[in-house]
This record gives structure tokens, C-alpha cells and sequence, in this order.
């Protein structure tokens, strides 16, 4: 066994660990925790695949971003698991013959294993001399012109829900106006007046 | 057997060995810069700072780092206990980390690759972690606010660091550090070309790093200091140490993308004859002490001013310099 | 696999050493210094008042949004990094490229803007 | 690539930057002047787009390097389902200013949303269908929750959005098992490397992909299996969101289903008919009988939803041009029937508030004899009462499906449908035999009218002239499955 294979196995068991824990972990916070391991684990097996750029960005985007609203959401919502999970095994039953069928049909999936033989057949990494980054950057913008932009929409369209759908106006709340601190004179508010001893204003 | 051991074991032992070479030293400069802090505040403010234990004070640190190591670990009953143990772990971590691909000479680095600007940037996404897990465990009202800010906070700072860094990536054409700081020799430093992003860039990593005058979530006038307020003795230490060194780290990222990494300022005499890490410390050391000089000097934000600054200046500021850095690129034919 | 795996080495080892040197710095302390829990020392710091009830209670929705607005920006910043690194060589399109998806992102940046996400108060 | 094809795509690009721009316009104006404004433009910018596509023409156009490709039947279902998503929008702003939840965001949302439907009709590689779906199906969920006050739109909207991410999951992992298997994302190269004799088989992995495909468009066609999230969103969320969730993305879903089953898939028709069978047969006798006991009308909508589903699936299974004929026309005629009767649901409303109960209708036949009777004519199509638009719509999926040899699924279809038309003669009778109820409030909604009595003369009159829909529907079915 190969040093690189070792370090697979050793990847790949623990993503799978974790994301059994993420579901079996009592407390939410816990299983958020599991999944940024499970994450950490999967970007371990991207990098090991020779997919660095791709393996960062999921470390930056999934466990910088993603997660840390996950985090949010359980940590702050104090949502009552107790109850949450008193469903759990009334729907155990389904659950695991969904999840059974699922597991025979990737048996029998992975049983086939048949190298594709077809087209592209396997998909090439990168090519010789040229970082992952490049590559990427010189297909994505172009080639996938299309599909650049269609992202860019539903990022847009993730803003617009976002707003729509939480952003509330405090009409009572006080906000600062810089332009209006700025634009304030001392002739606007202050006035000079000669106040004699003994007479008051 | 012996092959193993030379092709296996060897190099982990090498590299170990490496490891600590750049640990040990990173946590005595951590220590030292708590007492340069005080010293240079000092100074400024017309104090002595430390005086008394060593000559000039100059064992201080040493001194505090032991009283807090002989001191209780408070873990509050009502805390998380793990999490709460895992917390101030993860800060200092994730801290010492960023180190591994940081280039000290030509050559001189642990890990050269290819994609170490994002490394540093996953790394320095990942803080937030150490902070909203503390300010969760501890299940005390301030540590919880404190990290609620901190989070929002450091979350929209990343925002405008991660674009100044585009700006660099840009002219530089390479993620490798390494190479960003070779593509200064040829260019320039950037801190010229791109003056107004490096200017945003130490701002932002001020912020960042909850650094005063953007302390807020350790606002001890309204937080008592923030997300670590039930922390005591080497779990409280941790989070000071990952503080530090975090200010280094972004002092020495700021220095490779910005100053030139390791090259002396001119290509001639005097200045080659000093070492190429020697440089670099020194710029280091420089930025360090921007850090400090703004604690000395600043007030504190409030949080609304400090979210709008993030929010509706740096980010759109970086941006048109993005558009701007990359329409002179492509249209003067400049692109690497 | 094996390259990377080399090249990646030292980073693994310097994070198993961060890793003991953690632990060990708080496992050491513990057992060191004298450990005294009460009640009182325990209980959360809260000015000397009891703590009413957990303190991790709901809070500002605009936590959440700020998040979110993250998570929407983060990934322009990745969609850039590629784009950053491979600019000289997709030319005038892959630049107008960029230009269209930043415009895009623009306007959603405008609208929240102008709609007062980004206010504090 | 040097340069970029945009050509056929410009409806698409028009509609992208004229919703990008609304968006931008949107901000600056005051809430309520954009509230008001937004709706008609919308509209007006969604019949536009439709011009285009017919000004593009039915030859077969790729763009963007392949991932894109306008043809004849794209153009079919490009014209419906914008005009049917107009017809949405148009009836919206009524029922949001009643309820003070007046958004300009919304007709902007919903030009995303069609946006994203037109691109799912044009996807011609894995990744374009999944960004299309992606894109069309996340305004829906942002409109479904829109009336966030009210926790009922809410729990109906995250319900949606919960189970709409988990059916892209399954698109996505589906794709993923395609494009892992064959090696390639383009339809073009799927179709080419696995059909004519002597190709090579398609790979096991691909074949449990393609499932997954299926069960992700089942999901978002409301068909069994994937049903249950149905009426549960069709009863919380406001109802000119379900007037709009129902008709438009429905099409745009079909006919991403019928290009990806046989265009890159056309050779392994014998493969995946058994799971198409499968979900018609469920979908069909879930419609019918699970509808009979309910009493909210919206509700009665939704599994009315399923087992028009479960029909047009007949037509799938069929495999034939004949059967993809077929399905066009029914779901084209099942856009309009169902936005006319959300549009006459819109009009239920009594002293201010909105009803929705199936006995609300109790004697409108006396109240207001034409809703009654624009209802009516809705409801009777609706059950495939001859001679209804929607009876020929089903004549033809069972004829398309006795065609191709499944003679026993069309007669449980007419089973069914039997079965079906209880319910929907149920209401009729409900209207014009039983003591009526409350009159309706008089409402002044011109545009709820127009689309209510235009869906009711649609399916009374379409017997007159037919030939404009059938041909062009036979036309686009053509491109797909050839001669």
C-alpha cells in the first residue's frame, strides 16, 4: 500500500465517519461541527486528486461561508431538539428503505465498474505545466460563458431573496446621516449673542 | 527497512524539525510583541511601559505567560465543555497554521504550493470559528454578543481582503506566493501600484484581527471583553496567543503581497548585502508597529460605522480597482 | 496523488503539531495548576446578577442577512480567483466576461443598497 | 472558442438584462410607485420575449458553445409558458395590495424564474440544465414565502424550498453519475456516442444517473412519488404564487424531461419507459381519488396537478413523436385551464377576505352567473368532458399511448379519469343546484376577468380551431424525435 492510497483510505474514512455523525450527533451545533470536519476531509481528497484550487475553495466557501451560517442558525436559534426528534423514528422505517434502495443501486453501480469507453472517456486533470488556477480560468470564462453568467443570475437572485424575505424597516430606529453631519454649519445651529451679566437670555 | 526509513520517516523527522524551527521562534516573537505593545504605547503616551522584571522589563512577558499557565482553568457549569475547551484550540490552531506556507527567503519555505494565497485565505476564513464557538459554550450574554459582532464583523472584512488580494493575483499572475514575491522584483512592490488597495488592505486586516480602533467585540466599556469573559488561565492564553500571532501572520501576508516579501527595497549595494529573511522580518516588524501605532492613536468605532465602512466603502472601493487594475491589464496588453 | 501528497506534507505535519502543541499547553496547565471549582466561579459572569435564563436567545435577523450577503460575495471572490490568475490568456472576452457577472452582482449590491441591508443601527 | 454565439439566445439575453435592469430601476423608486409600476412592464417584457422567440425562428440554433440550443419544440414551449407566466403576473397585484403585501420584487422574481424556465427548454448539456433549473425554481421558493407574516406562506414556502433543494440534489447527483459514467455533458455527444447499432451500451452508472433525472424532474413536476410536497404548498402559499407555480414551471419541466429523455437518451427509450409508466400509473390514480375528500379548493388544485402530471406522462411513455405530440398539447391546455381557474379562485373573496373552500362556491350560478359559468367551462375541460379542450388533450396522450402497444395504461387513464370527473362535476353541481352562499365582493379587476374568460373560451372554442396549436405542437415534436 502505497503511501498516497493509505492517506486516501484514511481521507475517505473519516469523511464517511463524519457525516455519519453529522446526522447521528445529538446536539446540532455537534453535527454542524461534524459536517466542517466532513468538508475538511472532502477537500483532503480533492487535493489528493491533484484538484488544489477546487479543494481550497470548498475549505473557503463551504467551511469559511457555508458553515458559519449553519452555525448561526443552530447555535442561535435555541430550537428544541428534544422535540425535533421525537419524529425520528416514526419515520425511521421509510427512511431506511429509501436508504436502502440507494445503497443497492450504488452497489450495483460500483459492481459495474466499467471504465467508460465512451467520448472524452476519463476526464483529464489539468495539463502538464499549468496550475490548477489556469486551467481553470481559461475554459470557465469562455467556454462556459454561459454558464459563468448563469451563476452570476442566481447570485443575484439569492441577494434579492435574502433581502425580500428577512430585511425589515425599523422606522423607529435612529441612523446616522453622515452627509448631514457633514453638511451642518455652526451658522445653522449656533448662535452668537452677547449675554449681559445679571439679565439672562 | 532503512528505505522506509529514509524515504518515509526521514523527511517527516526533517520537516518536523522545520516545524518547530519556525514555531518556536514565532511564539517567543508572539511574547515579545506583547511587550513591544507596551513599550511603543508607552513611549507615545510619555510612559516607561514594563520596567521591573528583568533589565528594562525585558522578561516580562515570560513572567506573565507563566502566572496565567499556574493559574485555575474555569470551565462555567452551564458552559458547553468540550466546544468551550475546543474554542480557544481552534483560534490558536488555525493561527500558527498560515505559517506552513510562508516564504521567509528565495526558497525558504515549508510548503511551496501552488495555491498558497488561497491557502492563507481559507485559513484566515476559518478564525471566525474559534470566536462564535467560544461566545456559544460559554452561555454568558456578553461572551455571546461579543461573538455575534466579532463574526459579522471578521466575515465582512474578508470580503474586501479577498478582493485587494485579486487585485495582486492580477498583476502577479501566480497563487504562489513565492512567486507573487519573485513578480515584485520585476514590477515593483505592489504597495505602489496598487497604493490605495494596500492602504484598504491594512485597515482591513486591523479589522480582521479585532484589533483596536475595531476591538468591539472585546469593547470592554460594553462587553467586558467580548467572547472570552469566561475564559481563564492557558484556555484564556490560547486566544491571546492566537491573537498575536494572528497579527504577525497578516503582517507578514500583507508584507509578500504588498512589500516586496523578502527583497530589499532597491536592487544595490548597501541594501543586498543584508539577507533576505532579515528584510523581510524588518517589513514585517513595519507593519507590525502600523498595528500598534493605530492602538495608540485611534478611538474606537461603533459597530454601525464599522459595518459601513466594510460594507459601502472598501468593497465597492476594491471592486472599481478591480475593474480598473484589470481594463489597463487586458487593453495595454500588460496581463502576465 | 503522490506528488500533491508531498507537496502537502508539510502543511499535515504543521498542523499535527499545532494540534499537540494545543493540547498540550491546556492539558499541562490543568494538571499543573491547583483547580479550585465553586459555584460562584463557575456561574456565568454576569455583573454579579444571576444569569435569568440561557443567554442564547434569539437576535437580530440582520446577523443572518449579513451572512448571507457573505456567502453571495465570497463566491464572486472565487469565481475571481481563477479568472485573476488567468487574465492574460482569455483576452478581451473572458474580461467582458467578468465585467457582465460583476455588473450582474452590482446591481444586486446596488438594490441592497438602496434597500437599507447594509445599515446598522 | 473565439468568439461567442448569441444569436439564438437573445430572448433570453433581452430577458436577462431587461430583469437585471428592472431590478436596478426597482430600488431607486419609491416602494409603492415600484410596486405598482413593476407589474404591467413585467408583463409587457414577458410578451415581448415571446415575440422574440417566434422572431428567432424554429430552425435548430446552438449558442454559447453548445450548451444551448433553440429548436422548434424549445420555441413551442418558450411561447406558452411565457405567455401563461404574463397571465400570472398580470393577475397578481389585486390579491397582494388586498393583503399588504405588495412587492415589486415579486414580478421581477417572477421574470427570473421565466428566465430560468426558458433556459431549461434550451439546456442542451447536464451543467445548463441543472443551472437552468436551479435558476428557475429559486424565485418560485422566494415567492412562495413572500407573505412572510403569515405563518402558513411561510411554512408553505420553506416546505417548497426543502424539497426543492432536495430534488435538485437529486438532478445534480444524477448529472454527476451521467458525466462520470459517459465522460461528457453534451447532449449532442451523449445521443451520438450510445445510439446506432454497434455503440456502446450505456454504462450501468449512467442508467441509475439517468433514474435519478427522472425522479429529479418527478419531484418537480409534483408526480408520484414526489408528490407529497403538493398540496401543502398549493394550500399555504398566497395564490397568485400557486396560479404562477402551477402553469409555467410545469411546462418548462416537461419539456426539459421530454429533450433529455430523448434526445441524449432517445436509444435507451425501452430503459427508462418502465419508470415513466410507473409514475403516470401513480400519479394518475393519486389525482384522482385522493382529491374526492377535499374541501379546500387549492388543495383540490394540487391534486388536480398530479393527475394532469400523471396524463402528459402517458404521452412520455409512449416514446413516440405521436406521444411527444401529445404531451405539448396537453400541457399547453393544462397551463390555460388551470391559470383560468386560479384566476376565478382570485375572485373568491367575500367582505375582504380571500375564501378558498369548495363550498364557498354554493350557488354562484345565481351570484354571479358568469364566473359560474367561465368555472364551469374550466372544470368540465378539466375532467375531459367532450367536447372540452381538455378532452382532447387526453384523447390524444391515449391515443399516442395505444399507438405505441400501452393500451392497458390508457384505459386506467380513462379509468381514471372517470373517477376524476366526480370531483370537478361536484363543484358544477355545487354552483348550480345547491341554496347559494354569500355573494362574492364585486371586484373591479379587469385583468382577472380578461383571463378567466379568455382561458374559458380557450377550452370551449378550441373544437372551432384547433389546427394553430396541433400543428405547431406536431411541428415541435417533430425536432425531437424526428420522422
Amino acid at each position: 500500500m502505497t503511501a498516497a492510497l493509505f492517506v486516501f483510505y484514511l481521507l475517505a474514512f473519516v469523511t464517511v465517519a463524519a457525516a455519519v455523525m453529522v446526522i447521528a450527533a445529538r446536539n446540532p451545533v455537534h453535527a454542524v461541527l461534524f459536517l466542517i470536519l466532513a468538508f475538511f476531509n472532502s477537500a483532503g481528497l480533492l487535493i489528493l486528486v491533484g484538484a488544489e484550487l477546487v479543494g481550497m475553495l470548498l475549505i473557503v466557501v463551504y467551511v469559511g461561508a457555508v458553515a458559519v451560517l449553519f452555525l448561526f442558525v443552530v447555535m442561535m436559534l435555541d430550537i428544541n431538539f428534544v422535540q425535533l426528534r421525537e419524529g425520528f423514528l416514526q419515520y425511521l422505517p421509510v427512511g431506511a428503505l429509501v436508504g436502502l434502495v440507494l445503497l443497492v443501486e450504488l452497489i450495483m453501480v460500483l459492481g459495474t465498474r466499467v471504465v467508460p469507453t465512451t467520448a472524452a472517456a476519463m476526464p483529464r486533470a489539468a495539463p502538464e505545466g499549468v496550475t490548477n488556477a489556469e486551467a481553470l480560468g481559461r475554459l470557465l470564462y469562455t467556454d462556459y460563458f454561459y454558464l459563468f453568467q448563469a451563476a452570476g443570475v442566481v447570485l443575484l437572485v439569492a441577494i434579492v431573496g435574502a433581502i425580500t424575505l428577512t430585511l425589515r424597516h425599523r422606522p423607529d430606529a435612529r441612523r446616522q446621516d453622515i452627509a448631514a453631519q457633514v453638511r451642518r454649519r455652526p451658522q445653522d445651529t449656533l448662535e452668537v449673542r452677547k449675554v449681559r451679566p445679571r439679565s439672562g437670555i | 527497512m532503512a528505505e522506509i526509513f529514509w524515504g518515509v520517516i526521514w523527511p517527516v523527522i526533517v520537516l518536523a524539525a522545520a516545524t518547530v524551527a519556525i514555531v518556536v521562534p514565532l511564539l517567543l516573537a508572539v511574547a515579545y510583541l506583547t511587550y513591544a505593545e507596551r513599550k511603543i504605547i508607552a513611549a507615545m503616551q510619555l510612559r516607561q511601559g514594563p520596567m521591573f522584571v528583568g533589565p528594562y522589563g525585558l522578561l516580562q512577558p515570560i513572567a506573565d505567560g507563566l502566572k496565567l499557565f499556574f493559574k485555575e482553568t474555569v470551565v462555567p457549569t452551564r458552559a458547553n465543555k468540550g466546544v468551550f475547551v475546543l474554542a480557544p484550540m481552534i483560534t490558536f490552531i488555525l493561527a500558527l497554521i498560515g505559517w506552513a506556507v510562508i516564504p521567509f527567503g528565495d526558497g525558504l519555505v515549508l510548503a511551496d504550493i501552488n495555491v498558497g494565497v488561497l491557502y492563507l485565505f481559507a485559513v484566515s476564513s476559518l478564525g471566525v470559528y474559534g470566536i462564535v464557538m467560544a461566545g456559544w459554550a460559554s452561555n454568558s450574554r456578553y461572551a455571546f454578543l461579543g461573538a455575534l459582532r466579532s463574526s459579522a464583523q471578521m466575515v465582512s472584512y474578508e470580503i474586501s481582503m479577498g478582493l485587494i488580494i485579486i487585485n495582486v493575483l492580477m498583476t502577479a499572475g501566480s497563487l504562489n506566493l513565492s512567486e507573487i514575491v519573485r513578480a515584485q522584483a520585476e514590477h515593483g512592490w505592489y504597495a505602489l501600484w496598487h497604493f490605495p488597495m494596500f492602504m484598504i488592505f491594512l485597515v482591513s486586516i486591523i479589522a480582521e484581527t479585532n484589533r483596536l480602533p475595531f476591538d468591539l467585540p472585546e469593547d470592554e466599556a460594553s462587553l467586558v471583553t467580548g467572547y472570552n469573559v469566561e475564559y481563564s488561565s492557558m484556555t484564556f492564553a490560547l486566544f491571546f496567543l492566537g491573537e498575536y500571532a494572528n497579527m504577525i501572520l497578516m503582517s507578514a501576508i500583507a508584507t509578500i503581497l504588498f512589500l516586496g516579501g523578502w527583497l530589499p527595497p532597491l536592487e544595490m549595494a548597501p541594501f543586498t548585502w543584508i539577507p533576505g529573511p532579515v528584510w523581510f522580518f524588518l517589513k514585517v516588524a513595519a507593519v507590525l508597529f502600523v498595528y500598534i501605532w493605530a492602538r495608540a492613536t485611534l478611538p474606537r468605532y461603533r459597530y454601525d460605522q464599522l459595518m459601513r465602512l466594510g460594507w459601502k466603502v472598501f468593497l465597492p472601493l476594491s471592486l472599481a480597482w478591480i475593474v480598473l487594475t484589470s481594463a489597463v491589464l487586458v487593453f495595454l496588453d500588460l496581463a502576465p | 496523488m503522490a506528488d500533491y501528497l508531498a507537496e502537502y506534507l508539510p502543511v499535515l505535519i504543521f498542523l499535527a503539531i499545532a494540534i499537540a502543541l494545543a493540547a498540550m499547553i491546556v492539558m499541562a496547565s490543568w494538571m499543573i495548576a491547583p483547580q479550585h471549582p465553586e459555584r460562584e466561579k463557575l456561574s456565568a459572569y454576569e455583573c454579579g446578577f444571576e444569569p435569568f435564563d440561557d443567554a442564547r436567545g434569539r437576535f437580530d435577523v440582520r446577523f443572518y442577512l449579513v451572512a448571507i450577503l457573505f456567502i453571495v460575495f465570497d463566491l464572486e471572490v472565487a469565481f475571481l480567483f481563477p479568472w485573476a490568475v488567468a487574465l492574460g490568456e482569455i483576452g478581451v472576452l473572458g474580461f467582458w466576461s467578468m465585467m457582465l457577472f460583476l455588473a450582474v452582482l452590482t446591481v444586486g449590491f446596488v438594490y441592497e443598497w438602496r434597500k437599507g441591508a447594509l445599515e446598522w443601527e | 472558442m473565439t468568439g461567442l454565439v448569441v444569436g439564438p439566445a437573445v430572448p433570453e439575453a433581452f430577458l436577462f438584462l431587461v430583469a437585471t435592469l428592472l431590478l436596478g430601476v426597482g430600488a431607486f423608486l419609491p416602494e409603492r410607485r415600484a410596486a405598482e409600476v413593476m407589474t404591467p412592464v413585467a408583463v409587457i417584457v414577458l410578451l415581448v420575449t415571446a415575440m422574440l422567440v417566434m422572431a428567432v425562428g424554429p430552425g435548430r440554433a446552438f449558442a454559447f458553445g453548445g450548451h444551448f440550443v433553440h429548436d422548434g419544440f424549445a420555441a413551442f414551449l418558450k411561447v406558452v409558458a411565457l405567455v401563461v407566466a404574463a397571465g400570472a403576473v398580470l393577475v397578481a397585484p389585486g390579491w397582494f395590495a388586498d393583503e399588504r403585501t405588495a412587492r415589486f420584487e415579486y414580478p421581477i422574481l417572477a421574470l427570473f424564474s421565466a428566465l430560468g424556465m426558458l433556459m431549461m427548454v434550451s439546456a442542451n448539456s447536464l451543467l445548463a440544465l441543472y443551472m437552468a433549473v436551479e435558476l428557475h425554481s429559486l424565485p418560485l421558493y422566494v415567492m412562495a414565502a413572500i407573505k412572510r407574516d403569515s405563518l402558513r406562506a411561510s411554512e408553505a414556502g420553506l416546505k417548497y424550498f426543502v424539497l426543492g433543494a432536495l430534488a435538485s440534489g437529486l438532478l445534480l447527483y444524477g448529472a454527476s453519475l451521467v458525466y462520470g459514467f459517459t465522460g461528457t455533458l453534451m447532449f449532442d455527444e451523449l445521443a451520438r456516442a450510445h445510439a446506432g447499432a454497434g455503440a456502446a451500451p450505456l454504462p450501468l452508472g449512467a442508467l441509475v444517473g439517468l433514474i435519478f433525472l427522472v425522479a429529479g424532474f418527478a419531484f418537480k413536476l409534483a408526480a408520484v412519488p414526489f408528490h407529497m410536497w403538493t398540496p401543502d404548498v398549493y394550500e399555504g402559499a398566497p395564490t397568485p404564487v400557486v396560479a404562477f407555480v402551477a402553469a409555467a414551471p410545469k411546462l418548462a419541466a416537461v419539456g426539459l424531461a421530454l429533450r433529455v429523455l430523448h434526445e441524449p437518451f432517445g436509444a435507451f427509450a425501452d430503459e427508462w419507459r418502465q419508470v415513466i409508466v410507473l409514475v403516470a400509473l401513480g400519479s394518475m390514480i393519486l389525482g384522482a381519488f385522493a382529491a374526492i375528500g377535499q374541501t379546500n379548493l387549492k388543495r383540490l388544485m394540487a391534486y388536480s396537478t398530479i393527475g394532469h402530471v400523471g396524463y402528459a406522462f402517458v404521452g412520455l411513455a409512449a416514446g413516440t413523436a405521436t406521444g411527444v405530440q401529445g404531451v405539448l398539447v396537453y400541457m399547453a391546455i393544462y397551463a390555460v385551464m388551470t391559470l383560468g381557474t386560479f384566476a376565478c379562485i382570485l375572485m373568491m373573496r367575500r367582505q375582504g377576505r380571500y375564501v378558498e373552500a369548495i363550498d364557498d362556491l354554493a350557488g354562484l350560478s345565481r351570484t354571479d352567473p358568469l364566473m359560474a359559468l367561465a368555472l364551469a367551462l374550466l372544470m368540465f375541460s378539466l375532467a375531459g368532458i367532450p367536447p372540452l379542450a381538455g378532452f382532447f388533450a387526453k384523447l390524444y396522450v391515449f391515443l399516442a399511448a395505444v399507438e405505441a402497444g400501452l393500451v392497458w395504461l390508457a384505459v386506467v387513464g380513462v379509468l381514471t379519469s372517470v373517477v376524476g370527473a366526480f370531483y370537478y362535476l361536484r363543484i358544477v353541481k355545487l354552483m348550480y343546484f345547491d341554496e347559494p352562499a354569500e355573494a362574492f365582493d364585486r371586484l373591479r379587476r379587469p385583468e382577472l376577468q380578461l383571463v378567466a374568460a379568455a382561458s374559458a373560451a380557450f377550452v370551449a372554442l378550441f373544437l372551432l380551431w384547433p389546427t394553430p396549436l396541433l400543428s405547431a405542437a406536431e411541428a415541435a415534436a417533430r425536432v425531437l424525435v424526428g420522422s
